[in-house]
């Protein structure tokens, strides 16, 4: 068996990784269409892919990237250091609609030495650099290509874009022509499932071999009883909080916060929403980062702290508020189980369920009209994040700008480390959101099914190594 | 042995006794006639001798065709008797019909449910059908619709339906009520010639004394419930024991009293009006054709006065009422009450409307079968605004009294009458206001002629009160005669002749007139005495 | 035969009541309905367990004797979801069918007394408008104008019925202004408004119960369509429909989370239907006993 | 006729152009940026100009709607917002699906309601009504996706005849692809098919006690040949009226269905768009919709004409 089917919950919109923050994008392209100078690993190390290997300058301003050889866009054109200059310029020019543009903004300039070789100057130094070029955003593409890129994407990678039914599956086939270790399956195709109980019937019908992102965790145990199905249990980025607008009364009140974080019972989460899945968090890092410092003893549950904390702040019980939710289950699951909480202490959490537009509009975006909201932050190394004192959660703390500063441009591991501790500390101390839990990922697949991540470091379905057992 | 022989039936509907101990017998190639009072159980017993009845219906006793018990026969059993063996003739052509369905397919439903035979065949014969009951396919499409024929066609229609497989029993419920004279004697022919040559048998309900002395052998008088004499058509009348027979026939000849004065001015004015219908195009595209119902009829009604309408069934007349009530707009001419014109710009004028009422043709039909007969009757009232409720509760007893009915039929809905029954609370309906103009359609065809007689009186006596004007619309000569002042004859959608009632009877002029007077049925001079 | 005949013509309110009475249908129909709205009344003073409370560790437990309908993904008693969530739900659908039915009928009846006008054009291609949007275009919409609650999902809801009565209610007008009583209450100078509501309703109202109950279903379970979306009843507050929805990824292993909601659902339907059955019988002239 | 069907022609432009305004003043107000929902939370302001110049969506709103319904004119629905695709294609695709489900479910809609609605009116009161009307009620009253799941428990996971959702296409031909249909067919046929059978029981019981069904016994038809041949026509006007409206409603109404059986249907993709806000592809689907829901009713009311001659006049 050569073939493999998977089935995905989000069918993305397009297939442009590049202009868009649909992360289904890069589910199914990612690493197996399109490639970068360096990408993502299965543990979250960066490493080369289109770029073999490269050198930075002592400054930490110059970096200069080896390109491999003999790799060709599935349009049968060389990929060369050109191609490099056009995709970064690209991303960074001023009509960019790269989602993650702030990736690109540290470039200086981009020059092709020649044609293996890239120059990339920076304006200043940046520890990261090699991290955001495995970005999915920051894959090469071919500029003959980029008029049709959105229906018909052309990458360099071990599997070419074969067919799409809009609505159904995308079939990605074989790239012969691979640069490197050629792909081991045939063919593939991704179906798109949104329904949970869907998902469980496909699954258990053999419709589709592997379900990555398994959206229904209550029906794993089965999954896990039958020796037909592996579930594999890993992590992602995603720090699920319970987000406090610390802008406006009366969670700008630390007493308050505090006493959200001590009402909130995260095991019982973990088990009402996940099912038992997920890791606790104390703040707003990875607990699988090797520099996470473990702090949930801080927001430890604890009704009467809670109460006392509430009574301290002076708030007139019963406290009345918003809990805006995001369409995704783990919000809606997650918040009915924290307004029941709150409750108990004395917080009347008013839920209001929301559509993700509506969410993004007036929660996220513009007004930061809400009091509590539950979302799961799933980008990499996001506690950057929240320093901005205009971003939705209004965490205003001046000391904690300056330790993110200070992170962006150290590159010495030891310092870094330590730097991360501070802030991470920082965050827990002030209460800055109710911490809940590291979303877990679980992939269900048939038995014989191998070299799966387990993990998801980034958003990606990497399929350059998966094969048959058979 | 007897073709139908009916033994002590007795007949309850949800509890009320409706037939007690009715015996009747009827031979093969005879004619039984029964006639009664309205309301007496005659159509009940034809339905029962159907198996027909309507819900709740619980029959006892037997009623044997060929020595065979009905009563006891099973459904499916009925079902090749019904049509094939006993044909019937409902007393209310109007909703008798499936208002869906072409007349020609109809018909033709009765032969292709007993034989098979191809449509085509079955479809001639149909025709052929409609022929002998008087509706010829070339003058009538048998693709025609109910609805696009006049009250008398319909009949025609129901009479061909029941006939058309000649069945061995024929019940004629009332089967000529809407036919004019001449029709009628054409169709009274064709039954006799079924009886006489083909030995059918016919149970013939009627109210028209003349009609059943001239066709039966055999006459059954019913009155409520009970069959109250029986006896050979040429000795009952003269020979008539029961009180109730006696009074029946006396009042056969019975001439209101009418005094009212005839006012010169005149009340309803109509000229010159033209009524067409549509037909529908051949192709989808090709043009419209059109029938002209009314072509150009003029005439005034004058205030106080009674004017007959009589003429051919399909000629009109149903129409006419219906534009001179401001139901349908007139293709040209114009009609006015009173002076003021019934419509105005395209709208009926609610002015003059209100002097008018009318008793429809099909009573059955006219009254809604959700409401109780109190509220129908009452309906009326809605012209005259601000009539207090007791007023009206005290109007709406009086006038079912007043047309034979009790105040506790009030509480009735339509379907629990008799066709007799519904006219008059029709009658009723139509009287309650005390309008200045009545429009009456055929308003006595379905009563007995007791209660017909103690109508007329009632009509006579209001005009002469109220100066009520009439426009009586019947076929029946003897009533036009003895309740009108003139008369308007009508052939074709036209006016043929018009003058005082006597005279125009006496002596008619026009051939069609003429016509109609001599087929008028009389009883035999020696019972009408 | 000893009962009097009552000898005024007014029909007498007992007659009414006992033939009510002798209606299977509707004193089964009426004592299910009962049931329903007991215990959704009940539930405004005593539940079992207060709904608002979780026990987490006390999740999915199929029915026992302290939770005799069992618990829910939450540790919640389904009986208490099940008492309070009938408010939601019986109120969500009795409102918006109602708001169907006093919109949508009127217009149904209109567009049928002006039948080819340009009248009857208007109101029945702006009934198809309506009906054209999905209502979950609607619910979206009325959310993002008003928020989301349960008084928005009644009206969304109801704004899907009105075409729906004014189409069914228009069809069976149509033929009726072909009847012969309606001339006789055009005699009577009546106008179309009256004609249509005197003697137009009556006749249709069989239709409308049909209708009405078949919409009553599907308005419980559109509520749970919209709670998915945002629009309807917010939680804690719990809803028949809501809890089915929710119960959906549960029922290969734990089905009591469904049954017990979809039986309430189906009882309380069912009902209303033999009720709509048993008043129809009742209203029906011709099956009435005679008057005792 | 030929006015009739000009009448017509033109009542339909002005109903479509009324829509199409209605239609657009309530899509375009709803709040929520398509750019901002395609850019996702890291998005930066300039980017999204960026991106709502490139999608048009900096124009003013009667200059959008102009373009819209000139494309419309010219068949050109325009181009996703999120898809980057011209809406037509999306729309043709998912109508590949859409429309033959909902004639399949409609056609088992009819082929079940009719003989149930038929058979329980013609034995009313007896056990086989009250045991089919007791039936139908649990047709309307089961949600769709429960059965939906039923059907996928028992015939994809148990027994394996059926696949337990997704479109094999009609590439793959016509059987493959009317099988990946059957389930979801059934599923939507099976509460229409139970609407459809009591408004057919009640209607035939309202016909049942006309005066012509007696007429036609005593031809001597039974019962049921009087049932058939004279009370179903008479009935069918308020069943047409319920099958003209289920259809609309499936062409797109089978949100849940497509979802349980992951169809691309055209009600996944109105769900989709709407939650992406790109509106112009709601819009446009919704546009069609109302298209098709006039057509089908007006086909409805001549169906009403075919049956009832009294309706032809006017
Ligand atoms: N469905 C019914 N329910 C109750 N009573 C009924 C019903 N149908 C008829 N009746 C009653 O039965 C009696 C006999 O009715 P039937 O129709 O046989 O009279 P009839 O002799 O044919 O009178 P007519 O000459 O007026 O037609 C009437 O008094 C009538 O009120
Ligand atoms: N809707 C219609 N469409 C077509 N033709 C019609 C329509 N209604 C009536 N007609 C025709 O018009 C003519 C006049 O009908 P009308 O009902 O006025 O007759 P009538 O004089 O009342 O007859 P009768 O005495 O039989 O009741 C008939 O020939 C009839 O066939
Ligand atoms: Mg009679
Ligand atoms: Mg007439």
């Amino acid at each position: 068996q050569d073939s493999l089917t998977l089935g995905l919950q989000l069918e993305p919109p397009h297939m442009d990784p590049t202009s868009a923050a649909a992360g289904a994008i890069d589910q199914v392209v990612y690493a197996n269409v399109f490639e970068g100078l360096t990408r993502f690993g299965p543990d979250g190390s960066v490493n080369p892919s289109l770029a073999r290997s490269w050198d930075i300058s002592e400054d930490g301003l110059t970096y200069t990237f080896h390109l491999v050889e003999g790799a060709k866009f599935h349009d049968g054109t060389d990929f060369e250091a050109t191609d490099v200059v056009f995709s970064l310029d690209r991303a960074r020019a001023e009509d960019s609609v790269n989602a993650q543009k702030s990736l690109f903004a540290g470039i200086e300039s981009v020059e092709a030495l020649d044609p293996a070789t890239v120059q990339v100057t920076l304006s200043a130094p940046d520890g990261m650099f090699l991290f955001k070029m495995a970005w999915g955003d920051a894959v090469m593409v071919a500029p003959e290509s980029i008029e049709t890129i959105t229906t018909n994407p052309v990458g360099t990678g071990a599997f070419t874009f074969g067919n799409w039914v809009q609505g159904d599956s995308i079939t990605l086939q074989k790239n012969p022509d691979y640069w490197g270790e050629p792909a081991m399956l045939d063919s593939a195709t991704f179906k798109f499932i949104s329904d949970p109980t869907a998902a469980f019937a496909a699954m258990m019908a053999g419709d589709v071999d592997v379900f990555v992102a398994f959206p229904a965790p209550e029906n794993l145990p089965q999954f896990d009883a039958d020796p037909r199905y592996n579930v594999l249990i890993g992590n992602t980025e995603g720090e699920t909080i319970v987000a406090m607008n610390n802008a406006r009364p009366p969670f700008d009140n630390k007493l308050v916060r505090e006493a959200v974080a001590h009402a909130i019972n995260r095991q019982d989460i973990i088990d009402g929403a996940m099912f038992g899945y997920g890791t606790p968090i104390g703040t707003f890092f990875a607990p699988h980062n090797p520099d996470y410092v473990d702090l949930t003893e801080m927001s430890a549950y604890d009704p009467e702290a809670a109460k006392a904390l509430l009574e301290e702040a002076g708030v007139e019980l019963p406290l009345s508020v918003k809990m805006t939710l995001p369409p995704t289950s783990y919000a809606r699951r997650g918040g009915e189980i924290v307004a029941a909480q709150l409750r108990e202490v004395g917080i009347v959490a008013q839920i209001e369920n929301v559509e993700w537009a509506q969410w993004l509009e007036n929660t996220f975006r513009n007004a930061h009209d809400y009091d509590l909201t539950i979302i799961s932050h799933t980008e990499p190394m996001d506690i950057a994040s929240l320093a901005d004192p205009d971003y939705y959660t209004g965490y205003d703390n001046p000391a904690f700008r300056e330790v993110i500063d200070q992170i962006a441009v150290e590159s010495d591991p030891e310092v870094r480390s330590d730097l991360l501790g501070q802030a991470q500390t920082m965050l827990a101390e002030d209460y800055v959101a109710g911490f809940l839990f590291e979303l877990p990922l679980h992939t269900v697949a048939k038995t014989g099914v191998e070299g799966l991540w387990i993990n998801m470091p980034t958003q990606a379905t990497d399929l350059t190594g998966v094969y048959w057992d058979n | 042995m007897n073709l139908l022989d009916i033994r002590n039936l007795s007949l309850a509907i949800h509890g009320t006794p409706i037939l007690h101990d009715v015996s009747l017998t009827l031979e093969a190639g005879r004619i039984l006639g029964v006639i009664g009072e309205s309301g007496s159980g005659k159509s009940m017993t034809a339905f029962s001798t159907m198996q027909l009845l309507p819900q709740g219906a619980e029959p006892t006793g037997q009623i044997l065709l060929d020595g065979q018990d009905i009563l006891t026969r099973t459904e499916r059993d009925m079902c090749s008797v019904r049509g094939r063996e006993i044909g019937m003739v409902f007393q209310e052509p109007m909703t008798a019909l499936n208002p869906l369905k072409r007349i020609g397919d109809q018909v033709a439903e009765t032969i292709t449910q007993h034989e098979r035979v191809p449509r085509r065949t079955a479809m001639e014969r149909a025709a052929e059908a409609l022929r002998r009951a008087e509706l010829p396919p070339e003058k009538f499409p048998m693709s025609r619709f109910p609805h696009e024929l006049s009250g008398g066609q319909r009949q025609r229609v129901v009479i061909a339906m029941a006939i058309a497989l000649r069945p061995r029993l024929l019940i004629a419920d009332e089967p000529t009520t809407a036919l004019d004279v001449t029709t009628q004697a054409q169709i009274l022919a064709l039954l006799k010639k079924l009886v006489r040559e083909e030995g059918m048998g016919l149970m013939m309900i009627s109210h028209d004394l003349a009609v059943v002395a001239d066709m039966a052998d055999e006459i059954a008088i019913m009155q409520k419930g009970r069959v109250v004499e029986t006896g050979p058509a040429e000795t009952l009348f003269r020979e008539m024991q029961h009180p109730y027979s006696k009074a029946l026939l006396a009042a056969s000849t019975h001439a209101p009293e009418r005094g009212a004065e005839v006012a010169e001015t005149p009340l309803l004015e109509v000229r010159k009006v033209r009524r067409s219908y549509a037909l529908p195009a051949k192709t989808p595209f090709g043009a419209r054709r059109e029938i002209e119902a009314v072509k150009g009829v003029s005439f005034t009604l004058k205030r106080g006065e009674s004017l007959g309408l009589v003429g051919e069934s399909g000629c009109g007349k149903s129409t006419l009422t219906r534009a001179i009530l401001g139901l349908e707009e007139v293709q040209s001419g114009e009609i006015a009450l009173a002076g003021a014109p019934v419509f105005t710009g395209h709208k009926p004028n609610p002015e003059v409307r209100r002097k008018m009422q009318v008793v429809f043709q099909d009573p059955y039909g006219s009254f809604n079968p959700r409401h109780r007969v109190a509220r129908l009757v009452a309906e009326p009232f809605h012209l005259l605004p601000d009539t207090p409720r007791a007023e009206r509760d005290r109007a709406v007893a009086e006038a079912l009294e007043a047309v034979g009915l009790s105040a506790a039929d009030g509480a009735k809905y339509i379907h629990e009458f008799s066709g007799g029954q519904r006219q008059r609370i029709a009658i009723a309906r139509a009287l309650i206001t005390r309008p200045e103009l009545i429009l009456l359609d055929e308003a006595v065809s379905a009563l007995d002629v007791q209660v017909r007689a103690q109508i007329l009186d009632l009509l006579a006596d209001l005009s002469d009160r109220f100066g009520l004007s009439y426009l009586f619309i019947s076929h029946d000569l003897s009533v036009v005669r003895s309740i009108t002042d003139r008369v308007l004859v009508m052939k074709s959608g036209e006016i043929v002749e018009e003058g005082p009632t006597e005279q125009v009877f006496d002596s008619p002029q026009h051939p069609y007139t003429q016509a109609l007077v001599a087929a008028a049925p009389v009883l035999p001079d020696d019972v009408a005495a | 035969m000893s009962h009097s005949q009552t000898e005024t013509g007014a029909p007498t309110e007992q007659g009414t009541l006992a033939a009510a009475l002798r209606n299977r249908n509707l004193i089964l129909g009426g004592l299910l309905t009962l049931v329903f709205l007991g215990a959704a009344l009940i539930s405004f003073v005593w539940v079992p367990y207060d709904v608002t409370q979780m026990a987490i560790a006390n999740k999915i437990k199929p029915p026992y004797a302290e939770h005799l309908l069992g618990t829910d993904h939450y540790g919640r008693d389904i009986l208490s979801m099940l008492m309070v969530g009938a408010r939601t739900s019986i109120a969500v659908a009795v409102l918006a069918v109602g708001i169907g039915m006093v919109i949508g009928v009127p217009l149904g009846l209109w567009a049928a007394a002006k039948r080819g006008s340009l009248l009857d054009e208007v109101i029945m291609r702006g009934n198809d408008l309506v009906f054209a949007f999905p209502s979950l275009v609607i619910a979206v919409m009325i959310t993002a104008a008003f928020g989301p609650s349960a008084t928005n999902a009644i009206v969304a809801i109801g704004i899907f019925n009105i075409p729906v009565f004014a189409r069914i209610t228009r069809s069976g007008a149509l033929t009726l202004w072909n009847r012969d009583f309606i001339l006789a209450a055009r005699v009577a100078g009546k106008g179309s408004a009256r004609i249509s509501f005197e003697h137009i309703l009556p006749n249709v109202l069989n239709l409308l119960i049909v209708q009405g109950t078949i919409q009553f279903s599907l308005g419980i379970l559109a509520e749970a369509g919209l709670s998915y979306v945002g629009l309807g009843a917010q939680p804690p507050t719990p809803s028949w429909g809501r809890m089915l929805a929710d119960s959906q990824t549960f029922i290969s292993f734990a089905p009591h989370m469904a049954l017990f909601p979809g039986l309430a659902i189906l009882l309380t339907v069912l009902g209303l239907n033999l009720m709509g059955d048993g008043l129809r019988d009742l209203f029906d002239p011709k099956l009435r006993r005679g008057r005792t | 006729m030929l006015r009739f069907t000009l009448t017509r022609l033109l009542s339909l432009c002005l109903s479509l152009a009324v829509a199409s305004v209605v239609i657009f003043a309530a899509i375009e107000v709803l709040p929520g940026d398509p750019a901002s929902i395609m850019l996702g939370v890291n998005a930066q302001p300039d980017t999204l100009a960026a991106l709502r110049a490139e999608l048009g969506l900096d124009q003013p709103m009667a200059a959008r709607y102009l373009d819209w319904i000139g494309g419309l004119l010219r068949g050109d629905f325009g181009i996703s917002y999120t898809y980057r695709t011209p809406v037509v294609e999306m729309i043709g695709d998912r109508l590949a699906v859409s429309l033959p489900l909902a004639l399949f479910s409609l056609a088992l809609t009819i082929v079940i309601a009719f003989p149930v609605g038929i058979w329980a009116a013609a034995r009313r009161g007896s056990v086989a009504d009250v045991a089919i009307m007791g039936l139908t009620q649990l047709g309307v009253a089961i949600p769709n996706f429960w059965f939906a799941m039923l059907m996928v428990l028992v015939f994809a996971i148990n027994l394996q005849w059926f696949s337990a959702g997704g479109f094999a296409g009609w590439d793959a031909g016509l059987f493959p692809a009317l099988k990946s249909l059957t389930l979801p067919a059934i599923a939507l046929a099976l509460p229409q098919a139970s609407i459809l059978a009591r408004v057919m029981r009640s209607a035939l019981l309202d016909t049942l006690s006309e005066d012509f069904i007696r007429t036609a016994r005593a031809k001597g038809l039974s019962r049921r040949e009087a049932l058939w041949r004279h009370a179903l026509r008479n009935a069918l006007i308020p069943v047409l009226t319920i099958i003209g409206m289920q259809f609309s409603f499936l062409l797109a109404g089978g949100i849940i269905i497509e979802n349980v059986f992951y169809l691309p249907g055209l009600g996944r993709l109105i769900f989709q768009a709407i939650s992406a806000r790109d509106l112009i592809v709601v819009e446009s689907v919704v546009m069609l919709l109302v298209f098709a829901v006039i057509v089908v009713n007006f086909l409805v009311e001549l169906a009403y004409a075919a049956v009832d001659p009294r309706l032809r006049a006017r």
